[in-house]
């Protein structure tokens, strides 16, 4: 597989270094995937790609998997109880669910560039921080307190969380070479077959490593892709000629 | 209650003249280190809100700009006496100005999340920004400008915070009030909508 | 060194009125939260001390008792202002507090940890809390309900604390062995400790 993607060089607030080297830490629980601005990994793959003549289109579906990987962990740990919550949503009650907040995050980001020009226009403003120096010194005096208010503050403290199971989170990446051989044995028993009904039943981790290995195929000039509308159906078909070339290639 | 309170009004002014409470008012100011609302300098003064507020005219005739170096101003809901902008050069040769130093965009942000939704929970900032808070969260309590709230629902809730009166100071505010509208911030909300619906509806078709 | 800076303040002296330089002196003192010496008015103004040894004359005439309510005084390290003598009683009703009926939720949470786990370092009790300690801390510490008890382990450790004497007065307890028991968590403060580190522990992931 190409190390396009692997090898990116990230310089980011919370982690400096190679791609593969930040998934290793948050795969060995070393870095918080919540303190990783992910945009900035993205901004910084596209810009790398953008220095290449040409698309690696492994290097892209690599890349793809391994961002939405790390996307979903650190979605489950920004928001841990609210994963059952957003399953429920139809899709037009999540998307507008994601508008609010899409809109909640803008107005936030107006009102701190709000903030940034009020700071600017009041720099020539200066007042005292502290109490005056020749100042009468105040005294705080506290009314009687009910020692079981120390008792209940602390039985606060040792509550536990609601427990969230992350069990299911276990990055576990079936070899795209899998997924290879089972298309190619797919291709040699039909010409056609849909790539969605043929990946319904996998979890989705699967299914992306499955789209990889569709992407390498198509490289290779095994198969020819159509899909009829954005989010419609794949459909993959063999392409005769090719096809016998790997074949001869395999089997000398 | 009018009338009682006009008739006592009117002793006090014989009591005190008007003059000696602006003086009154200027000695409160400068040793207070907030800015005192018109019912503390009242209760202070031991006078009615009505007189204060002639007084605190006098005060604000005196120390404006142009006239005197120590300016009255309107802030954080009260009255605070500041430096003249015509001294901003020498001050800033003498004083540093920790609090507002470097504030990153994160820190800006997280700011006008408290300033806005606060009380509000570190886990609810992240939800908006998309990013763990609790450094950025850390650095404006170390500053001054966010202070904590009690806990969301109680035992085992995440600690809330609010913007502290440090930050109406910081940045010229009387109230939270004087901030801009959510509303007019933000621009075409509708426009995300529609285009994620269109997402959705494809997906579902 | 001398020469030159002479030249620059002297042309500073034909740009700058000596008004406008007891106006610039006012905003400083206003502003500082110590007294100021001549020396660093001087350097602060960028211009000469007898230059600012005038204007404080100026600044003194201006904010005299009888005159203002604020008045500058000499003290040893150097000028402030102060209150003026008229308004004491006024003063004296600003700073005096009326007694405070409750605690926050940080101040409450942090005396309960300090109570029944004290001496205890700040580190602890920002990992118990899940929230960085510091200015809680520095508060009940200015109140007198915490004090520094020793450092952890050797020198070099963490300060740790321990509630005082007025803490005990306001709680109505004659020694801490008085405090409630806590059903749950069992009396001994190491087996209190770790169900609270495991606690915040689980909720911090």
């Amino acid at each position: 597989m190409s190390s396009a993607a692997r090898d990116l060089e990230l310089d980011l607030d919370a982690f400096e270094g190679p791609f593969d080297l930040l998934l290793t830490l948050v795969l060995k629980e070393q870095l918080e995937p919540a303190e990783i601005d992910m945009a900035a990994i993205v901004v910084a793959f596209v810009q790398h790609l953008a220095e290449r003549d040409e698309i690696d289109l492994d290097a892209c579906g690599e890349f793809l998997v391994l961002i939405s990987a790390l996307l979903e962990l650190k979605a489950r740990q920004l928001f841990p109880e609210e994963g059952a919550e957003l399953a429920e949503l139809e899709p037009e009650e999540a998307a507008e669910e994601l508008a609010r907040r899409l809109a909640e995050y803008r107005r936030m980001k107006e009102a701190a560039v709000w903030l940034r020009e009020r700071l600017a226009a009041e720099r020539d403003r200066y007042f005292r921080l502290g109490p005056a120096p020749l100042a009468p010194r105040a005294e705080r005096r506290l009314a009687p307190q009910e020692p079981a208010l120390l008792a209940t503050a602390l039985a606060g403290l040792a509550t536990p969380p609601p427990k969230v199971s992350l069990s299911h989170m276990a990055l576990r990446f079936p070899p795209v070479g899998q997924f290879l051989e089972r298309f190619r044995a797919v291709l040699r028993r039909r010409r056609v077959f849909d790539f969605d009904g043929e990946v319904a039943s996998l979890p989705r981790i699967e299914q992306a490593v499955a789209f990889l290995a569709l992407l390498e195929l198509r490289k290779n000039g095994e198969v020819a892709l159509a899909q009829a509308a954005p989010f419609g159906p794949i459909r993959v078909a063999r392409t005769e000629r090719e096809r016998m070339n790997a074949w001869t290639v395999r089997s000398a | 209650m009018d009338r009682p309170l006009r008739l006592i009004s009117a002793e006090t002014i014989a009591g005190t003249p008007i003059d000696a409470v602006a003086r009154t008012i200027e000695a409160l100011l400068v040793v207070a280190s907030q800015p005192l609302s018109v019912e503390e300098l009242a209760t202070a003064v031991d006078d009615e809100t009505e007189r204060i507020e002639t007084a605190l005219g006098l005060v604000r005739e005196r120390h404006a700009e142009g006239r005197s170096g120590i300016v009255l101003e309107r802030v954080a809901g009260g009255y605070a006496f500041r430096a003249a902008r015509e001294a901003a050069e020498a001050c800033a040769r003498l004083f540093e100005r920790p609090v507002e130093r470097g504030l990153s965009q994160a820190a800006l942000e997280t700011l006008a999340i408290v300033a806005y939704l606060g009380p509000v929970s570190r886990p609810e900032i992240a939800r908006i920004r998309g990013v763990a808070a609790d450094s950025t969260v850390a650095a404006l309590v170390e500053r001054g400008l966010v202070a904590e709230a009690g806990r969301e629902n109680a035992p085992g809730g995440a600690v809330r915070y609010r913007v502290t009166p440090l930050f109406e100071r910081v940045f010229g505010l009387d109230t939270l009030a004087e901030l801009p509208r959510l509303d007019d911030l933000g621009g075409e909300p509708d426009a995300i909508r529609e285009r994620l619906l269109a997402v959705a509806e494809a997906r579902a078709s």
